[in-house]
Parts: structure tokens; sequence; C-alpha cells
């Protein structure tokens, strides 16, 4: 390899090493993650091995394991048998409550760890702290039920010794509905395909995407350039200067702007009611008031972009092709109809490719007014994804459906992105480097 | 051409500007004044709403901790994408290497990619490495969610250096470390230039990823400040969002009046240096 | 020192751009690789200074095989079209940069751009950027940071493409003059015969990848190899007239022309076909061989007046006069070729 | 009771506990409180206060400890709350104490977030045993007692009193209304006449007759109950979606709407809008927690509270079905699973200690939540309180609770969803629930019956 290879990896190497952390990487655990019936409860890293009520009932019945064998295992025990003294004995306890303890309560069975704490309780050389006695309650603990194992080898450890032998069968019976964590399943996708509610979000995320684009990023944009075109330079840089605002402004910030012109106490209706217009909260009013100020709000910060690059591919049509037109006496109408608009098809095609993916994907302005609502009204996939994943009231963060739901966007992204390198005419950008050595 | 009348043009896109002008103006007005929301001529002026600055809001952390975490996101990320995109952008544009086809497709499709999607994923990596919850964390990956574009648009402003500079530069008997760093870097500062103020106005504004990825109070960034006031039904008050939100729009207006050229360029999607 | 390249193949993916190409230029010489755009004349000058890699073949500077070495290691000077110049830097700056890669002492690099620059004639301008110069003192500096480091060999990609023509004129001798003194092997890449002509020792001139004759300007003028040499050499243009051998004479289809075989070609058979170059300074209207025919054009170029010339079956002659002729567009008249200036070409196009 | 994996572990851990008992220990305790605003504050100031009684406690017994406690509230909402506490206990750098809804033990305890309360202090002791049991229960999971119960509350429903006046209501007929409710004979359908009659009267805008919670909340369940629903079946433990409730719930909405009693696009109304509205009379009839009494009668500034507000439990769905009930939606504390077992006992302590009544009570008063113990009504502060007194007697005896369930989390937001699309117009009742079946079988499989 050359030393310009080398080069050229070094070079690479820190974005290599950014993206695969923080972006490939991130994209294939999401397609794993999708598989999974990973949630809140299930937990993320992993889960372990207890016998819980929960668990009794829901091996009642089962063909795998025997009866007697569940019903042994929903028993709580204390035993205080020789095994837990010589524990006692070797901790770091007042001798003399050892030897009462033993004397006591030598031999007994306790219902539960509840019962023969209380038991210590009563006893003359009790330790004084709470958590003394606990510990030491804690030796005689005799059965499995509610108790953590971190792997599949101990958990079957315990109960064997807790139980005596258990067939195979029974074990992984057991383990299986005993295991707190996930596990693989393709149920997220039947889910995803049969659910009414993602149905009408899908509709939903098409209906927004088209209307903002074609009013505002294609739509408005093409209005602003062309208008800014014909007008003087500085009204013009003045109105394009307006129209970046939205953009660079913080969403939280340019969201809450809007809020205040919207809101039931806000500008719009200071303004309105004097006409006669009943004061109403715009944003929330109805579906109909709710998806205009949704795409309002993304609109008027998706015009710039179409804006600029408009701008600038009009300004590159070659002046003489203008004065010509003009001096064979077309009108500006004309003008724009049969001389600008067709040199914008690309950009156009650029921004609607670009824009569609970006409105997809993008759920913060969203997420910061509506939230998707009022109701579900304004609910689009990836608020849906985001909702399902990470930010839901009862806080059932469901990150396997969510990832699911998430991978329907990255494969559509990634099909996108192959259209892309069409229009960007892909080859020509991997020119050859003209210095070989 | 132009000599037409342009004032129709002017009216029309004064009137459809107008909600901007509107929401912008008031925003600074009402921050001094004590107008109730919507109120359309203010009243009196005062700095009551302003108090933010020196008073804690709750359990929040003061705004210029906020302020600080925010000054530390925006601009580590952008030096970690200034740093990165110039050597890689370099790399893709012009050097001779195996597998730079595969690495400037992968570019150009991550480029586009509904990276917030990948969150849950993000957060789990971050879990590993023990950087949930830290500035740091979400520095690594809001720099590396930017890169692909930052590496796009530099690559487009390497493109436009003249190849006979680079030659020239090795017949002077310079390596191509050395040509790079003294000679084609500095042809490449405009670029640079643009691509650092949008990475620091796209980090200072950025909401979700310090909201999921670093929510504690030592670490919370302005954006997330503001939103979580803006949500607290308890304390619903314009005037003060406002005058939290200007406060923390001042580095933003500053760097857009200043380098404004430079905006409209990268804002227009970079698709040429 | 001199520069041997042999055998010189060179490919981008599949095609063939340079083949088998092999070429000497002397100690001391400056030597022009001539020839049309896509002909890789440039090619050949990236592969020299480095920038291009050989597929075969190799690359000798004297005695020294450089074909593998990096370009940072052959020592070699390169001025190029756009001049490339490094914006950021002052003239100054970009003269010395050559030394201050090779790590010399400020003082040293002081001195050396001082003299370089006087040899280039822009002492003045040290401290100016490349933005404020004009073409011809970009020019100027690029010859300094080129020869700076007293390159074994200097190269030119079309170093006066870029220029007006009045500064071309000047540059020309400039350069030359350059080379010269500081005897220097030099290649000038350009597809201008007239430089190539007027500055250099030796012109090589390519076509398609492969070099078609190399000679000393007034010996390829003279005597080109083919048509295509006759052809790309003098301005205006030679003119060609297709002609059949008829006892001991060439002739056009409808006798328009006819010129005497010289005795070397004698032995050619009828009916062969040749084709006749004529160079415009030898259709005068006091030579021999004689033909008829109407004047359709007049260029008036000051010093001298250029004719078209039509003949009856509509070949059209062009004819170079110093001022003079009494003659006016649409007059017929007799005028003469001189039949020892007449190059004979033969049906592939090579010389006879 | 949970035990940590390896016991011996434990044991070397008390031992080293107590072979350093002679040094001052430090310890921070974190808590972050969800859905809590400023009124809220005695959620984090009591354990601040148990901290220092702690303290005095372990230096009588010879033990220097300090305790700092960090506290957080003001999260944005509910959902950002869940979202920072999983996420951060999944990575361990979450709090210690944690103040949340009961319907969180479930999935957290599987989770491992959270450790079980009864491992670290006496069950058997005062003030535990002063709690009410019913809150006990709700504050455990599969026989396991996870946390304590931090608060009580319960959700009435409300009636703007001259509205009810000016449609001819007499003073006896709305004192004699929280009875009638009780008894089944004021039903949903009637609050709907009453709201379109105070709009017809011109009380009140259209849309705001009858007046409901603007998000999600447990307090749609009430409306399930109110058609005679069960959420739980008692004997196995699996969820319940009894379709015939369900489909009156819907409806009930659907005609509230069709009535122009409540706005279609009413959900997602804000907050600080809807309070100021309720307590002002611009709205009719609504329901609301016990705790909006702080709000109405503080930043809203209503004055008198009980001339202008009538309230009730939720009126059963209609004459002869279902029953009138309450839901009572208690905050508990929990000790997470960040930090090592020794800060584990300290914050297991320290919640124990803050339940005690006196302490109690000042959460309760301040932010107009009920009591959690018995004992706290011979408290003066809390006696002397004339919303707690009436909304303790009328309300908590039927007071039911949702259960602790890993997947109820899943059924509620799915519900909810059934509920938006009938309400918003997108769905019949019949439609929604149908679907919504669907939907419960294919997230929920096993764990839900369907009746």
């Amino acid at each position: 390899m050359t030393r310009q290879a080398w080069l050229g990896f070094g070079f690479l190497a820190p974005a290599t090493l950014f993206v695969v952390a923080f972006f490939l990487a991130p994209v294939v655990m999401t397609g794993f993650f999708a598989f999974t019936n990973m949630s809140t409860a299930t937990g993320i890293t992993g889960g372990t091995y207890r016998i819980t009520e929960g668990v009794i009932s829901r091996l009642a019945g089962s063909e795998d394991v025997p009866a007697p064998l569940i019903e042994a295992l929903g028993q709580q025990q204390s035993v205080v048998d020789p095994t837990g003294l010589a524990a006692l004995a070797q901790g770091d306890f007042d001798a003399a409550f050892v030897a009462e303890l033993e004397e006591e309560l030598g031999g007994r069975t306790f219902a539960s760890q509840r019962e023969l704490e209380g038991a210590i309780r009563d006893l003359d050389n009790r330790p004084r702290r709470v958590r003394d006695i606990k510990a030491a309650a804690e030796l005689f603990e005799r059965s499995v039920l509610n108790v953590d194992f971190a792997t599949q080898a101990d958990f079957a450890e315990a109960i064997q010794a807790y139980a005596g032998p258990v067939p195979d069968t029974a074990m992984t019976a057991l383990a299986r509905a005993a295991y707190t964590g996930w596990s693989m399943t393709t149920d997220n996708f039947s889910r995803l395909f049969n659910s009414p509610e993602l149905g009408t979000v899908a509709v939903n995320t098409v209906f927004y995407i088209f209307a903002t684009l074609t009013l505002f990023n294609t739509g408005f944009a093409l209005v602003l350039a062309i208008t800014t075109f014909y007008l003087p330079s500085r009204q013009a840089s003045f109105f394009r200067t307006v129209w970046l605002l939205p953009r660079i402004s913080p969403p939280v910030l340019y969201v809450l702007l809007w809020k205040w012109l919207a809101w039931d106490t806000g500008f719009l209706n200071a303004v309105l009611e004097p006409l006669g217009v009943a004061g109403r909260n715009w944003m929330f009013d109805s579906e109909t008031s709710a998806w205009t100020f949704v795409i309002l709000i993304n609109g008027f910060v998706g015009a710039s972009m179409g804006m600029i690059i408009l701008s600038s591919a009009i300004r590159a049509i070659p002046q003489p092709i203008l004065y010509a037109s003009a001096v064979d006496g077309a009108g500006r109408l004309q003008q724009i109809r049969h001389i600008i608009l067709p040199q914008l098809r690309w950009p156009l095609l650029f921004i609607t490719s670009y824009q569609t993916l970006s409105l997809l994907t993008s759920f913060e302005y969203i997420l910061l007014s509506t939230d998707g609502g009022p109701g579900s009204t304004t609910e689009v996939w990836a608020l849906a994804a985001y909702h399902t994943a990470l930010r839901n009231y009862a806080g059932n963060l469901q990150y396997g459906y969510g990832a699911a739901m998430a991978l329907v966007l990255v494969v559509f992204g990634i099909a996108m992105s192959f259209v892309y390198l069409r229009l960007f005419n892909f080859k020509a950008l991997v020119g050859r480097p003209r210095i070989e050595q | 051409m132009r000599s037409e009348r342009t004032w129709p043009i002017t009216v029309l896109l004064a009137a459809a500007s107008l909600p901007l002008l509107v929401m912008y103006a008031y925003l600074i007005l009402d921050t001094f004044t004590d107008s109730a929301p919507g109120a359309v001529f203010p009243n009196r002026f005062t700095l009551e709403h302003w108090r933010f600055l020196t008073e804690r809001q709750g359990s929040r952390a003061s705004i210029w901790q906020a302020t600080l975490n925010t000054f530390i996101f925006a601009t580590s990320t952008t030096a970690l994408v200034l740093f990165i995109s110039s050597t890689a952008g370099y790399a893709l544009s012009r050097l001779a290497m195996p597998f730079r086809r595969l690495f400037l497709g992968g570019v150009l499709i991550l480029h586009a990619f509904p990276t917030i999607t990948l969150i849950i994923a993000i957060f789990l990596i971050l879990q590993m490495l023990g950087l949930y919850n830290t500035l740091t964390g979400v520095i690594l990956v809001k720099a590396s969610l930017e890169l692909p574009f930052g590496i796009w648009i530099m690559k487009g402003f390497y493109d436009t250096v003249p190849w006979e500079i680079e030659m020239s530069g090795i017949q002077d008997g310079a390596g191509r470390f050395q040509v790079w760093r003294e000679l084609v870097l500095p042809m490449v500062y405009p670029g640079i230039l643009a691509l650092g103020i949008f990475s620091f106005l796209s980090g200072w504004s950025e909401f979700i990823l310090p909201q999921v990825l670093a929510p504690d109070a030592s670490v919370q960034t302005l954006s997330v400040y503001m939103a979580s006031l803006i949500f607290d039904d308890q304390n619903f008050n314009f005037n003060l969002f406002k005058s939290v939100g200007l406060f923390y729009m001042i580095p933003v207006i500053i760097l857009y009046l200043v380098f404004q050229k430079y905006l409209m360029n990268i804002y227009g999607g970079g698709t040429k240096g | 020192m001199d520069i041997r390249i042999e055998n010189f193949t060179k490919r981008f993916d599949k095609t063939t751009v340079i083949e088998d190409l092999s070429l000497t230029v002397r100690d001391g010489e400056m030597m022009a690789l001539l020839g049309p755009s896509g002909c890789g004349k440039s090619t050949t000058l990236f592969a020299i200074c480095g920038v291009y890699t050989f597929d075969e073949g190799r690359l000798f500077f004297g005695e020294r095989d450089v074909t593998g070495l990096a370009s940072q290691k052959r020592n070699v000077g390169v001025v190029f079209q756009s001049f490339a110049l490094y914006p950021h830097l002052t003239v100054a700056q970009n003269i010395g940069f050559p030394l201050k890669v090779r790590g010399e002492s400020r003082a040293e690099i002081d001195r050396q751009v001082r003299s370089a620059a006087e040899m280039v004639r822009v002492p003045e301008l040290l401290d100016r950027r490349p933005g404020q110069l004009s073409g011809g003192q970009q020019q100027r500096v690029a010859l300094a940071r080129a020869l700076i480091r007293r390159p074994d060999v200097l190269l030119m990609d079309e170093p006066l493409a870029n220029l007006d023509a009045k500064l071309r004129l000047d540059m020309r001798t400039e350069i030359r003059r350059l080379q010269q003194e500081t005897g220097i092997t030099a290649i000038l890449v350009t597809h201008d015969q007239v430089e190539a002509m007027s500055m250099c020792d030796r012109i090589a001139i390519m076509r398609e990848g492969r070099i078609l004759q190399i000679a000393a300007p007034r010996d390829m003028y003279d005597r080109p190899d083919d048509t295509f040499v006759a052809g790309f050499l003098g301005n205006p243009p030679i003119n060609f007239v297709e002609t059949q051998v008829v006892d001991g004479h060439c002739r056009t289809q409808r006798d328009t022309v006819r010129v005497p075989l010289p005795e070397r070609l004698i032995g050619l058979p009828a009916g062969a076909k040749l084709t006749l170059g004529v160079r415009p300074e030898f259709v005068q209207p006091s030579h021999h061989t004689r033909f008829t025919g109407r004047i359709t054009f007049i260029e008036s170029q000051g010093r001298e007046d250029l004719f078209d010339l039509e003949l009856e079956d509509g070949t059209v002659l062009r004819s170079i006069q110093s001022v003079g002729a009494r003659v006016g567009v649409g007059d017929a008249v007799e005028w003469g070729i001189s039949p020892h200036d007449v190059l004979f070409f033969d049906d592939a196009g090579q010389r006879l | 009771m949970i035990i940590r994996p390896l016991r011996t572990a434990l044991l070397a851990g008390t031992a080293l506990v107590m072979a350093t008992a002679a040094h001052a220990q430090d310890y921070t305790i974190t808590v972050w409180a969800g859905g809590s605003n400023d009124n809220d504050i005695y959620r984090i100031t009591a354990i601040e206060m148990a901290a220092d009684i702690l303290e005095r406690e372990m230096e009588i017994l010879g033990e220097e400890i300090s305790i700092t406690v960090d506290g957080r509230y003001n999260f944005a909402s509910w959902d950002d709350f869940k979202q920072s506490v999983t996420l951060a206990a999944e990575a361990g750098t979450g709090p210690n104490i944690v103040v949340t809804s009961h319907g969180d033990i479930a999935p957290w305890a599987q989770a491992g977030i959270i450790r079980p309360i009864e491992d670290y202090i006496d069950l058997d002791s005062w003030p535990v045993t002063d709690i009410y049991p019913n809150l006990m229960e709700i504050s455990s999971f599969e026989g396991v007692q996870w946390g304590l119960p931090q608060d009580a509350e319960s959700r009435p429903f409300f009636f703007w009193i001259p509205h009810l006046e000016a449609i001819g209501y007499t003073a006896e007929q709305i004192e004699a209304l929280p009875a009638a409710v009780e008894a089944g004979e004021y039903t949903l359908y009637d609050v709907l006449e009453d709201a379109a009659a105070i709009q017809e009267a011109g009380l009140v805008e259209p849309g705001l007759g009858f007046y409901p919670r603007v998000s999600n909340g447990p307090d749609y369940w009430q409306f399930y109950l109110s058609f005679g629903g069960e959420i739980q079946d008692p004997e196995t433990g699996h969820l319940v979606l009894d379709t015939e409730a369900m489909t009156g719930f819907y409806q009930f909405f659907a005609d509230a709407v069709a009535a122009g009693v409540t706005r279609q696009a009413h959900i997602g109304t804000p907050w600080d809008q809807w309070y100021a509205e309720v307590a002002s009379g611009i709205a009719g009839l609504w329901h609301g927690g016990t705790w909006h009494y702080a709000r109405y009668t503080g930043r809203e500034g209503l004055e008198d509270f009980f001339g202008n507000v009538q309230f009730t439990l939720i009126p059963a769905g209609a004459e002869g079905v279902g029953r009138s009930n309450t839901i009572t939606h208690p905050l508990v504390y929990l000790v997470t699973s960040t930090g090592d077992e020794d800060t584990a006992f300290i914050a297991a302590e320290l919640i124990k200690i803050a339940s005690e009544p006196r302490i109690n009570s000042l959460h309760a008063i301040k932010s107009a939540h009920l009591a959690i113990a018995e004992s706290q009504s011979e408290i003066d502060l809390y006696r002397g309180d004339r919303w707690a007194r009436e909304a303790t007697e009328r309300l908590l005896p039927h007071a039911s609770a949702m259960p602790n369930h890993v997947r109820f989390g899943e059924y509620w937001d799915l519900m909810w969803g059934g509920l938006e699309s009938v309400w918003s117009g997108q769905k019949s009742a019949e439609e929604a629930v149908a679907d919504l079946e669907v939907a419960v079988v294919n997230a929920l499989g096993d764990d839900i019956i369907v009746r």
C-alpha cells in the first residue's frame, strides 16, 4: 500500500471510530433490539432467575413441571438448623446472642423470614440494629422463593438443593418462567403490521410530509426564491434573513413563540377577539387547527433551505438569457414559467428527496408543540417510536417494540439514501485522486 | 427587467412574514415589559422577568450552570466535528486509498440517516461506556451524528482546491501531510468557519439528545432547562420563558449577524462548498 | 542532467493513454512536448515529475533510475499552467516554500528568495500576495519557486496558456533566457507550435499517446515525417492537395495542378495516390509550376497578405505574400508553386 | 424476602461496617420525586427531616453518620420523570430513593431497578404498623413489600355550584348530591344532561359543560369501573378487558362529544388553562384530584371553595349499570438498586421515618393530599383541615387502586389510544373496543383475559 493510503487511513481513523461506535453500532443494535421483547420490566442488560408468586401462578397447570414441585417452590421457609447456626457463629455476632438463639430457637421452622425476625426480636441478647437482626435471620433462609440468581446454573443448583433432583425438562421450563430478562421474538413485527393505531399513524405521517413539503419546503420556498429575486437587493436580503430565523433559533424557543401566538391567552386571540372570533387555543382546538400549526411550525423552518438553494439556482441562470427574454417581450410570469422554472427542476428534486427524509425522521418540533395531540391526531411515525420506546405516561418503555418501529424508518432511510446516490451523481463525486504516489 | 414595480411583491412577502416578525418582535418586547401574554401593547418597563439570572427555579440548576454546560457541549462538539471532518474529508476528497468509494458511499448514506431513531441503542452504548448522564457522552454522540454531514461538507470544500496546488507542494518537496497542513487546510478556512458555526449553532440548540442522554440537573443544557420550565404546568409565565429564551438566543443572534453569508451557504444543505 | 524515458506505458483503469513511449532529453536542452489536447503530453510530464506512476517502463535522470522514487525526492521544478501559487502565502513565502520544507535557516531562505526574485525580476513584489499580482508576475514567481532549490530538471505545463498575447511574447523570451542562463534541462508541454518552435531546442510531437517525431524545430518544419506533423506545424497551415501519379508527374483529378515528381520518386507506379503538401509561402505569383484560379478571400496581416485561391475543381490553395500584389477578390490569376519545396506523402500519410 | 445473590458478601459487608463503626460515615441520598411541584416539596423535605432524626439516633447508638439529601423534583412531566429514572437506573446512576406511582413497582421490581423495602426495615414496627393496610397492599407486589406509601389521594367528580343553582338545583339537592352519586341514583348520563342544561343556559361556552382531565391519567379507569369493569382478576392476577364495560365507557365520551358538552379536541388542552377555567366557573362539571384543592384555592385564587364546588365519587355509568367509585393512586417511596447495601439501609430507614404521622401530615396538608395512616387524623394540623377531613370521609372508603402488574402499563397505553380515537371521532366505540381487543391480545397474550 502506498504512503498516501496509510495517511488516508490515518486521517479516516478518528471518523471511523466515532461513526462506528455511535452510529453504525446503534444501527446494528436497533436491528437486533427489534427482535426482542425488551422493555422497562425486562431491563436492557439482561435479567436474573427468580421464583416469585407470579411465576408460581403462571406455572400452575404446567405439563412440564410437576405440581408438588411447584407447590414446594412456592413455600417460604426459614429453618434454624446447624448449618445456619454454624454460619451465625462465624459471623461477627455477639456470643451471648448466638448462644441464646441456638437455645431458644434451635431446630424450629418458620413460615417466613419475617416471623423468624420477630422471634429474634424477642430474644434478650438480640442485636440492637434492625440490619443485624436481618443479617442473622437471613442465614436460616432455606427456600428459593423471591431469591435472585445471576445465572441459570446457580438457579438450578439452588432448586435442586432445596427440592431434590428435578428433571431437565422441568428445570428448563422453570428457568424460562423465572427469567426476568428479555428474549428473542418476532412478535414486534406481527404486532406492528396488525396494529390499527399504527395504520393511523402511518397515514398521519404521509399527510404531514406531503403537506409540509408541497406547501412550504418546496412551494413557499419557490415563492420566496422567485419573489426575492425580483426585489431590490436590500429588501431581498431582509426577507431572506427573516426566513432564516426559524432555522437558526433553538427549537425549544421557536416552538415557544408559536405557542405564545396560538395559546388561549395568546396573541392571535388578542387580535381576533375584538373581531368577534371566539378565543381558543389554536394549537389544540381541533384536528384541523392542530395540523395547521404543526405544518406551519415545520414549514417555516423548512422553507429556508429550499429558499437558499433555489435562490442560488436562479442566480446561476445566465443574465443574457433573462435579458433576452425581456427583450422578446416576456412578462415576469412568462419569464418565470418558461425560463426560471425549468432551471429549477433538479434543485427541486433534490430538496424534495432530502426533506422527505428529514421530515420523516425528525419529530422534535411536533414533540415540543402538540406532542402528537390533541388525542393522537398529530402523532407521526418517528414520534410514535420515541413515545413507545422512551417516553410515555405509564412509563412502560418498550425498547424492543420501539426499535422495531425505528427499524422501519431505518430501512426506509437507507432506501432513500440510494435515491440520493443517484441524484448526487455519485460517480462524479468519487473522481480519481490525481496524485498517485 | 428589474425596473418593473416591485411593491406588490414586497407587500405579499411582508404579509407572509408577518407571523415571524410579530413573534420575534414580541420575543424581545415581552421580556422587558409586564404585558399579559397576547397583549398587543406593552405596558411598563420592568426587569423582573430577568430575575432567573440570579434566582434558581425550583430544584433546577442555576441558569449559569446550564449556560456553561451548553457552552461546553456546543464548543466541544464543534471542535470534534471540525477536527475529524477536516482530516476525513481530505482523505475522501484527495487520497488514493483502498475502499475509498465504500467510505464515501457510507458517508453519503449516513448523511441522510434517521439518526434520532437510534437513540435507544445509543443510550445502551453510553451506558456500557459509563457515559450516560455525562456531558462527555452526549458530546461524543452529538459529534458522531454530525460527522457524516461535516465530512461531506469538508469534502466538498476540498474538492474545490486546485490539484495543482497540491502537486506543486509535492514538487516543492513537502510530504502529503505537510501539504495538507500548510497548503490545503488554509485554503478551506471558509469551509471550516462555516462548518464550525453550523456545528456550534446545532449543538447550542440541540434538545432531544441531552434531554434523553444527560437529563441530570448538573449536566443540563439550556434547551433542556428551558423545556422543563415550559412544561411545568404550575408556573406558566410567557414573559419568563421568553426572557430565558432571549438569553438563550443571544449567542445565536450574534453569530447570525456576523456570519450570515456563511450560514446561507451551509443551510442550503451544503451541496457544494 | 539528461532525462531518459524508456518504454513508458500509462493506463487509467483500462484505457491506455500512453503506450511504449521512449524519449531522451539531453543535458541542458529544452525539449517541447507538442500536441493537441488529450495526446498524453501532460500525462507524460506528470509521470516525469512523479505525480503519476509508471505502469511500465523506466525513467532515468542521468544515470539515476528514479522510476519508483517519490516526487519529493526527484528534485524536479514544475511550473503549472495555473501557476499554482499558494494564495495564503506572500510572494516571498511562496518562493521560499521549497527551502522551508527542506528545513533551511530563515536567513538562508531570505537570501536565496531575494536572489531568485531578482533573477526573475520581481524583487519589489516580495510582500504581496498572489491575488495582487498580474498574470506575468505570477508566472515569474512560479518560475522562481520552481528554480529556487536548483532542480535537476524543470518541467513546464502550458506555462503561457493563461497569459494574454503580449505577455506571452515577453515570457517566451524570459523563460528561454532563464533556462539558458541556468543551463537546466527543461521540458515544455504545449499545444502551441509557435511556442514550441520559438523556445525549444527540439520538439517531440505527440498524438494519441505516441511520439510521432523528434527533431529540431527547423528540421521538423521542413521535413515533417507525416501529414499530421506537417499540418500541426506552421501558421497559416500547409496546403494539402490530393493527386495521382501520371507519367512522371502527379496531378489532381481534373489536372488543375500538375507537379513533376522529383527524381527519387520517379519509380512510383502510375495511378499511385499522393498527397502534396505545399506551404503557403511556396505558393507565389512568380513560381514555375503554374495553375490558374480565382481569388476568393484576402486577409491583410500587415506585413503580409494572405490569399485563398480556388481552382476550377474546387481545391483551395492558400498563399502568403509580401504586401504589394495588386489583385482583388474575384480576380482570376495564374500563380505558381515552387516544386522543390513541395512535400510528398503516400497513402498512409508518410512523407516520401 | 429477596436476598442478594451473594449472601456471604453481605455478611462480610455487615462485619465491615461494624468494625469501622467508630468512624464518621458520609452518605449522600438522592431523592427524585415525579409529578411534583413546589407544593409537593415535602416529598423531599420529609427525607431531609428524617435524615436529621436518623443522624441523632445513630449518634446516641454511638455511630456518627452524616447524611446529605440531594433532592430533585420539577420534572417536566411524568413521561420525562420515568424516562430519566428508568434510563438512569439501567446505567446505575439513578437516585437512591424515588417517589413515584405505585404502578411502577411491578415492572421495576422485575427489572431489578428497585429493592424491596422489607429487606431493609422492620415491617412490624411503628410507624409502618400504623399505615392503612390497603395502602401497604398497594405498595407491594407478588407478596413482597416493595415500598411504603407516600401519600393518598382520590379522584372526585366536581360540580360548580352556582351553575347547578342556575339550572334549578336547590341547596338541599346539591347537599344530597354526594349521597345520590354514591347510591348510583345520579349517573354519568345525568352528568351529560346537566352539562347540556348549563350550556343551554349560556353559563358556559359550548364544549365546556363537562370538562374532563386534559391528559392521560388513572382517572379514566374510573369510568371503566363506572360501567362495571374490572381491571384485574383477583383469582389469577391476570388483567381483564371487559368489553361491555369498555364499550360503555368509550360510548359515554363519544356521547359527551356528540352532545356538544365536551370538545372533540379536548385532550391536550394545556393544564394551566384547564386549572384556571375549572376554578373560576368557566366550566360546568369536571373531574379531578383531591390535591387540586391546593391549586384551586392557591394559585387560581378560588376563595370560597366549599361555597362554589361540590364534590362526589365518580358516578355510576347509567341507571343500574356499574357502580360509583373513585381511584386512589398513591405515590410510594421506593429504594432503588443504585448504590451499596449500606446506603440502601440508610435510604430505607429515612423513608420509614418520613412516614411518621407528623412529618407526612406536612405534605398532606400543604399539597392537599390525604393521610397514609389512621393516626394522622388525630394530628391537629390534619384534623383542622376541612378539605382533608371531608375528602377522607367521603371518598377514601370507596377508593380502589389500579393493579400492580408488570404489563399493566401496556394495557393502559392501549386503552388510552382507543379512548383517544373515539374521542377525536376516528372510530365508533364498538370499533375502538374491537380494535382494542385485537391489540391487547396481540401485545399481552395470556396476561389478559377478555370478557
